[in-house]
């Protein structure tokens, strides 16, 4: 019997895990791939919930599953920009398109 | 009756909107179109100014020729006549708007000789006495507000385009401090409005509720320091006032004269509507520290105008000084005292918009302002030397001028409750003495520099101006009871102002 | 018990894989940690015996955003660079730092809530027509909207990856 | 009549406003104007007289008043009282003004600003006979005020000369900080009564109104406005600088009408004062240094019009001695007399500076007699009205004032003596270096002539009143005239004079030995003996003739420690208040974003880190203050 | 039952907008501004249909949208911003792209989401809408994909987009977690029936929410991405995302606290207070430094965010009073911000177009070349101070009266002096405008005749509502008693 707290223990990890590659790396594809850790994390949550607490409705699975979609669409569009980016500056560093600051 | 003289005052509030609007459709090269046209506005202000002031029923109630339009209600938090166009004068405002007539319509005339952008000049200027009118006409916190704001805001580039000497400077240094100023005032607003808790901006409902107890003692003791220091700055309260040596330094002749003549008064009207009758609690805590605040900006101002050397800084300093007479006659809470200060608004404001006038003349030919660079010029500019040494003497508060009636006054109510700040404050009087004798016998007489040979006199017009100023500062200083007259009623139901 | 050593096992391993997600030295690398953590969190939804999400979780992500993702290493990989330049940029500690905060965070709040009608029980099964309801007809309206949004994905897609004819 | 005597103020400032305005293009700039103006409030101030005497004692003070403004339980009632001293003082202002009217048509015939100088004239006299009219203390102010801006324009008639300028700036800022005192002392009378009528304040602080150390600082406060506009010690200064006004002027406003303004309020208070503990003393001793030491200075001049001027200094120090004594007649006995012979003392200097084209310095006269005789005779006649030369003018109210001393003591009877002395000694000089003896510079001499009788006759007038006036002391003479007797019987219902020959035996003692010992310390040789002292003691001499140092004194403290203050305030108002204060905030507003800004760095992470920051602060934030 | 009349205008904005994209599939020729015509008709048609929605009876559809009031206040403001900007477009997307149907079909789309997002009653729905919304925005934002500075900011925008997604999404977990459901009245119902009060899962997940929301709204510090966004984007899109953007944002954050979190305010209304204060002090603070104009606004809307996330902040501290009138308040504001910012906008297109300079000293001598566009640019700016006779005034200085409550004087002391300081760099802008002389070269031009049109109109918008705001104030009014009409039930929890 495994209970609900390990899921959402393991959603903070994993979570916490994907905000470290947002925060730390420099690729945006990896960024991206960070991103895409974290809304994994997010599903757990969700879908432990549903399982645990509401399985009568299973709101929570909707919504992983509606996350997945969001996702993967987001995805797609993040990294036709980032192949944006690549041919405009010959570079998918994030560091790199930091032409706009202050 | 009164609905129908509310309606002047509405027709001196909106003639000036409606010439600024006229104006922006007129050719910016059509410049005479815009100087008559801004003269005929000027004249009919003066008019209706005038009519305002003869108007006002001494005897009767002090709010008179009230009008009410319901504006913003019933929505939101606002309640019955939650914010309304509500126009009256008490006997304070009706001597301001005379004030304001007067120094509108010379500042008018004065324009007259500008060249660069006269239109836009017409437009911003009348956009600001619109906003002059607006606050002393408002009965209403909400447009109060506006037309306090709406009558700072054009100074900036008032100041910015047609000013000298660092005027970029001069003019965001003023436009900020005073807008700052402006922000206290907010504050205090909201603080009222919520703690009245009645859903109005209606002045007169949050009179009464400011003396009945809806905004306790508390709040009024926490919120009347927001509201006067945001009035002090306008007023040139020390030691908020150093915008007033360096906007005055920038100005063009006009805007000083109505910068000086008659915004600085909208702060210490400002004063009175906002602290005295809002908030008669707070400003019985309070008033001391507004009268140190005063006498020292008195004294203040009068030493440092000592030792200038530009004529605009003199007279900023000056300002400083005489709007420290101001503050000290509303700190001193009593009927007199009060009654000065109101009466050293109107001194001051025609006095120091005929120095602004008399400097922007010299200025427009000289292109100095350094005291030292002068001497001797009764030779060459008598008129214009008569005219000074009036508004001088007036300064100075030489009986049968303005000044000494107002300053009188002051001295008597301050007297009254604070004997030792009135000796300072007639101290402060005689060394204004000192200054303007000073650079009348720098500047005036001696003898005649050669380069201010060519200098001419006062042109028609300024002459004009200055007989319309200098008459003003006679009437009230030869003949005290048209002007007292009409305080005395508004200022002994003033709440907590003493006999 | 053989289930929660399972667990346990699968636990440790996605965590291990989703940091090598962030912390391997290559994006290569990085990105196959990705397919093994989104496979390991679709195992995660057979532990809860839901395995309609588990599928949807392999088919999607597994499947189609991984492939994505290659796709996009590879059309970005650097023609002309033998080196590896560094994956990870200065502010790497402090990165760390934030994220061992939010997890302490994450992790303190699962643990310490008192989750309301969680009574210790096991997950339920969810069938699958409980979803389907849900779904279709109580978040029929999220789920049309939703149809709008991936067109939009879409053509923002094609909008900004396609090449101009100039180019 | 006598109840609208303010007619008499208000013609000469009707005269004022018009010439003001157009004496420039009326005929001979308007003159004549002026000079029936002065005629006329001369004429109007018989009928004054004849009705206020007609009335009777029992009318006086004739008052009348308006209401004039009322705030609250603030009422101010403005209006005039008619009472012998007013009278004296009108009779004084009416004659002399009349006569320096008319000598200014000679005097000032091709002057610059001509029409302008007698239209400021008619604007003292209109403020002067306000000022003697007022009924409260308030009117008396702005009239006081009047007076001054009036001396204040006269004086800088001359305005191309700096140091006109220079003279009429110190005048008035002198005088204003005495008036700085008179006003308070206003304020402070109306914060005790709530009236500024001076009647009535009398009447509250007969009744103990004011407690009395109160009531001494009022008094104190306007005996400075008194000292200031009198110029007594240390008010003094202006005074004697004033001579850069035309000399017509100094007679009128600096030696008869407007310095005697302080004597005049001393007496009008009088009653007042007796009531303010020690206030008299103050008055006494006041008037006493002030008539020594402007006698010593008087002594080193040279200026034949700065020796009238101080000597003027020295008698207004007589007067305070004599109201000091408490003696309101023999005080205002003296200013009258004093205005007469002071005055024909003023315009013969006048004359003198007109017939020798404009020399006044005594070393470069001398035996003018010969070309100007009656100028020298009139001049002769009011010195010795001066000296004290029984039974002239003079002699009579310096002989009053002695009197009244007696009473105060030996010490004071003993200075006011030598005063006495000092003031025959250099009358007698000033007389002998101007009109006797060689002419000192033979080029001035050689083109002086005798003025016009335009100039003359108000002398030859004036004289005449110097040699008369004195007699109004006399009960008979006064009654003969239609006075209920003699002076002091006029101003106060005091009891007959009778002449106490032991003290003219006294005065004219005292006026021997100054007059002689003038005369043998000058006649001699007909040199400025006075540079004997120079030799002998030049610094005890370098003393007197820098004046004890007062202007230096003044001038330090104006430049070094009031205009450093201001300095210092500007500095402060520039660097600290401005530049630190106002624009100091703005810098750091400004650098406050320039740091903030470059937290935005441009780069995701950093972003991201910011976000992920924030949430981390606001989760723990609300938990540890929400949870 | 689903009830698809509710939804009529906005199936005619996304009807219009795949007509569009087809138009130019269809014909590739077609002159682009024709296309932002179409739109703007597109717009109006939508708006058109919204009219009978007004003060129509609430419909709710299946209890995840509800069109009220509230609801059909964000459609007209929604519809009108499509318009406008369409508008502004034709011209500056005519010179810079080969295909703009999908450009101006996302416009539709976009404003689609943000009434999606007014109308969600529901997490789930809230969310999908708002990625409606973000999704289109990315695009709109990158539209200029040959631009350097577009690109950079589409990247930015979309990585801290999702980033910040994740972040709601898992907040909204959270919440899931202690409610057990996701519709705004659900999770009121069990936030207030929960025993033992308050635990740390609700406190961190509205946190989280509250960051998702902040980002949208870009209240600092997850406002970061805005400035790059704004600087990067196509004028017009600028404009969008400082309008619709930040619209939608507050729509949903309206529905969300008054529907479902107010029973929990004492947890989240000193965070938003706090977060109030450092947007709005932030900035201004930052926007004093800016050179460049679409920068500056960029910063100055986020001090306007501050301003409004006040009026949040007095829902969480007043009572149920105070809430309804801080919301309609805000409402007001919002709508005058809007307004203000598109007259900005579209006078600043105009210059754009004419001198392609997008840097504050670019405006230099405006006032003699084109008094009119600069008396435009003064109107707004000055709007944005709250300088009176402009929308800012009245709607600022209602907004905080409506939110001042005892414990936020502080907060709205310090709005007030943040708008001070706003004045300062907006006087900038005017210094260059008007005080100085154009540089050579620069003659006086004349604005295309629609854009002048627009700004015109535009103008005389920002005037009355800032002279006689009645009228839309008793609009957001009827909608701020809608939204709380709703949450009437939840109300009754309220502290």
């Amino acid at each position: 019997m495994v209970p609900m707290e390990n899921y959402l223990v393991l959603s903070g990890i994993i979570f916490s895990l994907g905000v470290y590659g947002v925060l730390a790396r420099r690729n945006a594809v990896l960024v991206l791939m960070s991103v895409e850790l974290m809304l994994n994390a997010v599903s757990l949550n969700f879908v432990a919930f549903a399982a645990y607490l509401d399985p009568d409705k299973a709101t929570g699975i909707v919504f992983a599953v509606f996350v997945i979609a969001v996702a993967a669409a987001e995805v797609g569009l993040a990294l036709a920009i980032v192949i944006r980016l690549f041919r405009n500056r010959s570079t998918a560093n994030v560091d790199e398109a930091a032409t706009m600051r202050w | 009756m009164d609905e129908a003289q509310g309606y002047v005052l509405l027709t001196a509030l909106a003639l000036p909107l409606v010439a600024a609007g006229v104006l922006l459709f007129v050719p910016g090269t059509q410049k005479m179109a815009a100087r008559y046209f801004s003269a005929v506005i000027g004249a009919i202000l003066l008019g209706l100014s005038v009519y305002v002031f003869l108007a006002y029923q001494a005897s009767g109630e002090p709010l008179q020729m009230q009008l009410q339009w319901a504006w913003i209600e019933n929505v939101g938090f606002l309640g019955e006549n939650g914010i309304s166009l509500h126009l009256g004068v008490d006997g304070i405002s009706a001597l301001l708007t005379l004030l304001t007539g007067v120094v509108a319509f010379a500042g008018t005339l004065i324009a007259w000789k500008l060249e660069y952008r006269a239109k836009d000049f017409f437009i911003l200027f009348w956009i600001l006495i619109s906003g002059v009118y607006g606050t002393f006409f408002a009965l209403d916190l909400f447009f109060f507000f506006f037309f306090y704001e709406l009558a700072v805001v054009p100074l900036y580039m008032l100041i910015g385009i047609w000013g000298s000497t660092r005027k970029e400077y001069g003019a965001m240094k003023l436009t900020l401090m005073l807008v700052g100023g402006s922000v206290g005032i907010w504050i205090g607003i909201f603080a009222v409005v919520h703690e009245a808790g009645l859903g109005t901006f209606d002045l007169p409902t949050l009179w009464e509720a400011g003396q009945n107890g809806l905004i306790s003692a508390g709040t009024q003791k926490l919120i009347f320091p927001f509201f006067v220091v945001g009035c002090g700055v306008l007023a040139g309260l020390w030691p908020l006032h150093t915008w007033s040596p360096d906007g005055h330094m920038s100005a063009p002749t006009s805007v000083s004269m109505v910068h000086a003549g008659v915004l600085m008064k909208l702060g210490a009207f400002g004063i009175i509507r906002l602290g005295i009758q809002l908030l008669p609690e707070g400003a019985e805590f309070w008033m001391p520290a507004l009268l140190v605040l005063g006498t020292i900006g008195a004294l203040y101002g009068a030493i440092a105008a000592l030792t200038q050397r530009d004529f605009k800084l003199i007279s900023g300093y000056s300002s400083v000084s005489h709007m420290g007479y101001v503050l000290i006659g509303l700190a001193t809470l009593h009927v007199v005292g009060v009654s000065g200060a109101a009466l050293q608004m109107f001194s001051h404001g025609v006095m120091t918009a005929l120095v602004f006038l008399l400097i922007g003349s010299l200025y427009d030919q000289a292109h100095t302002r350094d005291l030292s660079d002068f001497g001797g010029i009764a030779k060459v500019m008598p008129l214009w030397v008569i005219a000074y040494v009036v508004a001088g003497l007036a300064n100075v508060g030489l009986p049968g001028l303005s000044g000494f009636t107002a300053e009188f006054h002051i001295f008597v109510g301050t007297f009254k409750t604070y004997p030792v700040f009135g000796g300072l404050a007639i101290l402060a009087a005689a060394i204004a003495a000192a200054y303007m004798l000073r650079m009348f016998g720098v500047v005036f007489f001696g003898p005649l520099n050669p380069r201010w040979r060519e200098l001419k006199d006062l042109s028609p017009l300024e002459t004009v101006s200055a007989v319309l100023l200098i008459l003003s500062m006679l009437a009230m200083g030869l003949w005290w009871s048209p002007f007292t007259d009409r305080l005395a009623n508004t200022v002994t139901n003033l709440p907590g102002v003493t006999g | 018990m053989t289930t929660e050593v399972l667990w346990w096992i699968f636990a440790v391993a996605i965590v291990a894989v989703s940091a090598g997600v962030v912390f391997a030295r290559t994006v290569i690398h990085s990105a196959i940690f990705l397919i093994l953590s989104l496979a390991g969190v679709g195992a995660m939804y057979l532990f809860l015996t839901i395995e309609f999400i588990a599928l949807v979780q392999f088919l999607i992500y597994g499947g189609a955003v991984t492939v994505l993702i290659l796709l996009a290493l590879m059309l970005t990989r650097m023609a002309s660079s033998g080196e590896p330049e560094p994956t990870t940029g200065v502010q790497a500690p402090f990165g760390a730092l934030v994220a061992l905060g939010l997890m302490a965070t994450l992790i303190g709040v699962a643990v310490s809530t008192a989750w309301p009608g969680d009574l210790g029980q096991n997950a339920v099964a969810v069938s699958i027509e409980t979803i389907g309801e849900a779904m279709f007809q109580d978040f029929g309206a999220p789920f049309m909207i939703t149809g709008a949004l991936l067109l939009v994905a879409f053509i923002g897609a094609i909008v900004i990856a396609r090449q101009e004819d100039d180019e | 009549m006598a109840e609208h005597a303010w007619i008499l103020a208000a013609v000469p400032g009707i005269a004022f406003i018009v010439m003001a305005a157009f004496g420039r293009n009326l005929p001979r700039q308007g003159d004549w104007l002026a000079v029936l103006c002065a005629a006329s409030i001369f004429a109007l101030f018989f009928a004054v007289l004849a009705n206020f005497l007609n009335l009777g004692e029992s009318a006086w003070p004739v008052l009348n008043s308006i209401e004039w403004t009322a705030i609250g339980d603030f009422h101010l009632r403005m209006g005039i009282a008619v009472d012998p001293i007013t009278i004296v003082m009108l009779a004084v202002i009416t004659t002399v003004a009349l006569m320096v009217n008319i000598f200014s048509v000679g005097y000032m015939k091709g002057e610059p600003r001509y029409w302008w100088y007698f239209a400021v004239l008619q604007l003292f006299v209109a403020s002067m006979l306000m000022l003697v009219l007022a009924d409260n203390l308030l009117l008396l102010y702005v009239a006081w005020e009047l007076v001054g801006l009036s001396s204040f324009l006269l004086i800088g008639h001359y305005w191309e000369r700096r140091s006109a300028v220079e003279a009429a700036k110190k005048a008035f800022i002198t005088t204003r900080v005495g008036d700085v005192g008179l006003l308070i002392g206003i304020i402070l009378f109306w914060d005790a009564t709530g009236t500024f009528n001076i009647l009535e304040i009398t009447e509250y602080v007969e009744q103990g109104a004011i407690g009395d150390t109160r009531l001494f600082v009022t008094m104190m406060f306007i005996l400075l406005g008194a000292m200031g506009k009198s110029a007594q010690l240390p008010f003094h200064v202006w005074l004697p600088d004033a001579m850069e006004g035309p000399t017509p002027v100094s007679a009128l406003i600096h030696a008869a009408t407007m310095v005697v303004a302080g004597v005049y309020l001393v007496a009008r208070m009088l009653p007042v004062f007796e009531l303010a503990g020690d206030a008299l003393t103050v008055v006494l001793v006041v008037g006493l240094l002030t008539a020594l030491f402007s006698g010593v200075v008087a002594f080193a001049q040279t200026d034949i019009k700065k020796v009238l001027a101080y000597s003027t200094v020295s008698q207004l120090g007589f007067m305070f001695v004599a109201l000091g004594a408490g003696y309101v007649s023999a005080g205002m006995f003296h200013l009258f007399t004093h205005a007469f012979f002071k005055a024909l003392l003023f315009l013969g200097a006048g004359a003198v500076i007109i017939g020798t084209h404009h020399h006044q310095e005594m070393g470069q006269l001398g035996g003018l007699w010969r070309k100007m005789p009656v100028t020298a005779a009139t001049f002769l006649i009011g010195s010795l009205a001066l000296a004290g030369l029984f039974p002239l003018a003079g002699f009579w109210s310096k002989d009053e004032i002695l009197h009244a001393v007696e009473g105060v003591g030996s010490w004071a009877f003993f200075l006011l003596a030598i005063a006495a002395i000092m003031t025959a000694f250099y009358t007698t000089r000033l007389f002998v270096r101007t009109f006797l003896g060689k002419p000192q510079d033979e080029e001035v001499a050689s083109h002086s002539r005798e003025p016009g009788l335009v100039m003359t006759l108000p002398l030859v007038f004036l004289a005449f009143m110097s040699i008369v006036a004195g007699f109004f002391i006399f009960h008979g003479f006064g009654n003969a005239l239609g006075f209920p007797g003699g002076f002091g019987e006029f101003l106060h219902g005091g009891k007959p004079f009778h002449v106490d020959w032991g003290l003219v035996g006294l005065s004219t003692a005292l006026f021997v030995i100054g007059t002689f010992g003038g005369a043998w310390f000058y006649w001699n040789g007909r040199v400025d003996r006075s540079t004997v002292l120079a030799e002998w003691q030049p610094k005890v001499y370098e003393m007197i003739q820098r004046k004890f140092y007062f202007d230096d004194l003044y001038q330090f403290f104006i430049d070094r420690v009031v205009l450093g203050f201001s300095y210092l305030v500007s500095w402060f108002d520039r660097f600290a208040v401005n530049d630190t204060g106002v624009d100091g905030t703005a810098s750091m507003t400004h650098y406050t974003g320039f740091l903030l800004k470059h937290l935005q760095t441009g780069r995701v992470p950093n972003y991201a880190m910011a976000i992920a920051v924030g949430v981390i602060a606001l989760a723990l934030v609300s938990l540890a203050v929400g949870g | 039952m689903r009830d698809f009349t509710l939804f009529i205008p906005e199936f005619i904005a996304v009807a219009s907008a795949v007509a569009i994209l087809g138009t130019e599939l269809i014909w590739p020729k077609i002159r682009k501004d024709y296309l932002a015509y179409a739109t703007a008709a597109g717009a109006l048609a939508w708006l058109i249909a919204t009219i009978p929605y007004i003060g129509d009876t609430a419909g709710d559809f299946e209890g995840l949208l509800l069109t009220d009031d509230f609801t059909t206040y964000f459609r007209i403001l929604a519809a009108g911003i499509v318009m406008a900007i369409s508008l502004l477009s034709a011209h500056y997307m005519r010179d810079r792209t080969s295909t703009a149907g999908e450009y101006y079909g996302l416009l539709l789309v976009a404003g689609t989401g943000m009434v999606l997002m007014a109308a969600s009653r529901e997490l789930l729905t809230a969310y999908i809408s708002l990625e409606l919304l973000s999704f289109s925005l990315y695009i709109l934002v990158g539209f200029l994909k040959r631009d350097r500075l577009s690109n950079e900011a589409s990247l930015k925008y979309i990585l801290l987009g999702a980033f910040s997604s994740a972040m709601l999404l898992y907040g909204i977990s959270l919440i899931y977690g202690v409610t057990g459901t996701t519709s705004y009245e659900g999770i009121a119902e069990a936030l207030a029936a929960r025993e033992g009060g308050t635990d740390a899962a609700t406190v961190v997940g509205i946190m989280l929410i509250i960051a998702g929301v902040g980002f949208k709204v870009s209240a600092a510090p997850f406002h970061m991405w805005a400035p790059d966004a704004y600087q990067g984007a196509p004028l017009p899109i600028t404009a969008f995302l400082s309008t619709a953007s930040k619209a939608a944002g507050f729509a949903l954050i309206l529905r969300l606290f008054t529907g479902a979190l107010v029973v929990d305010a004492v947890e989240w209304r000193a965070a938003i207070a706090a977060l109030a204060a450092i947007t709005m002090t932030a900035g201004n603070l930052l926007a004093i430094q800016q050179t460049n104009l679409k920068r500056l606004v960029a910063y100055s809307s986020i001090g306007q965010v501050g301003y409004m996330l006040v009026a949040i902040a007095a829902i969480g501290y007043g009572d149920a009073a105070t809430a309804e009138h801080a919301s309609s308040a805000l409402l007001l504001h919002i709508a005058g911000y809007t307004v203000s910012t598109l007259a900005l906008f579209a006078a600043l297109t105009a210059h754009y177009n004419r001198t392609g300079d997008d840097t504050i000293r670019g405006l230099r001598g405006l006032a003699a070349t084109q008094p009119f566009l600069a008396l435009v640019i003064t109107a707004s700016l000055f709007s944005f101070a709250g300088l009176p006779f402009f929308a800012g005034f009245t709607t600022k200085l209602l907004l905080f009266q409506a939110s001042t409550t005892d414990g936020l004087l502080w907060l709205v002391g310090l709005g007030a002096a943040n708008s001070f300081v706003s004045l300062y760099y907006y006087l900038m802008v005017m210094r260059q405008m008007y005080l100085f002389d154009p540089p050579e070269g620069h003659t006086r031009f004349r604005p295309t005749p629609l854009l002048g049109a627009l700004a015109g109109l535009l103008l005389l918008g920002v005037v009355f509502i800032g002279v006689y705001p009645q009228p839309v104030f008793e609009a957001t009014d009827a909608a701020a008693s809608a939204l709380f009409e709703v949450s009437a039930s939840v109300l009754a929890y309220a502290p």
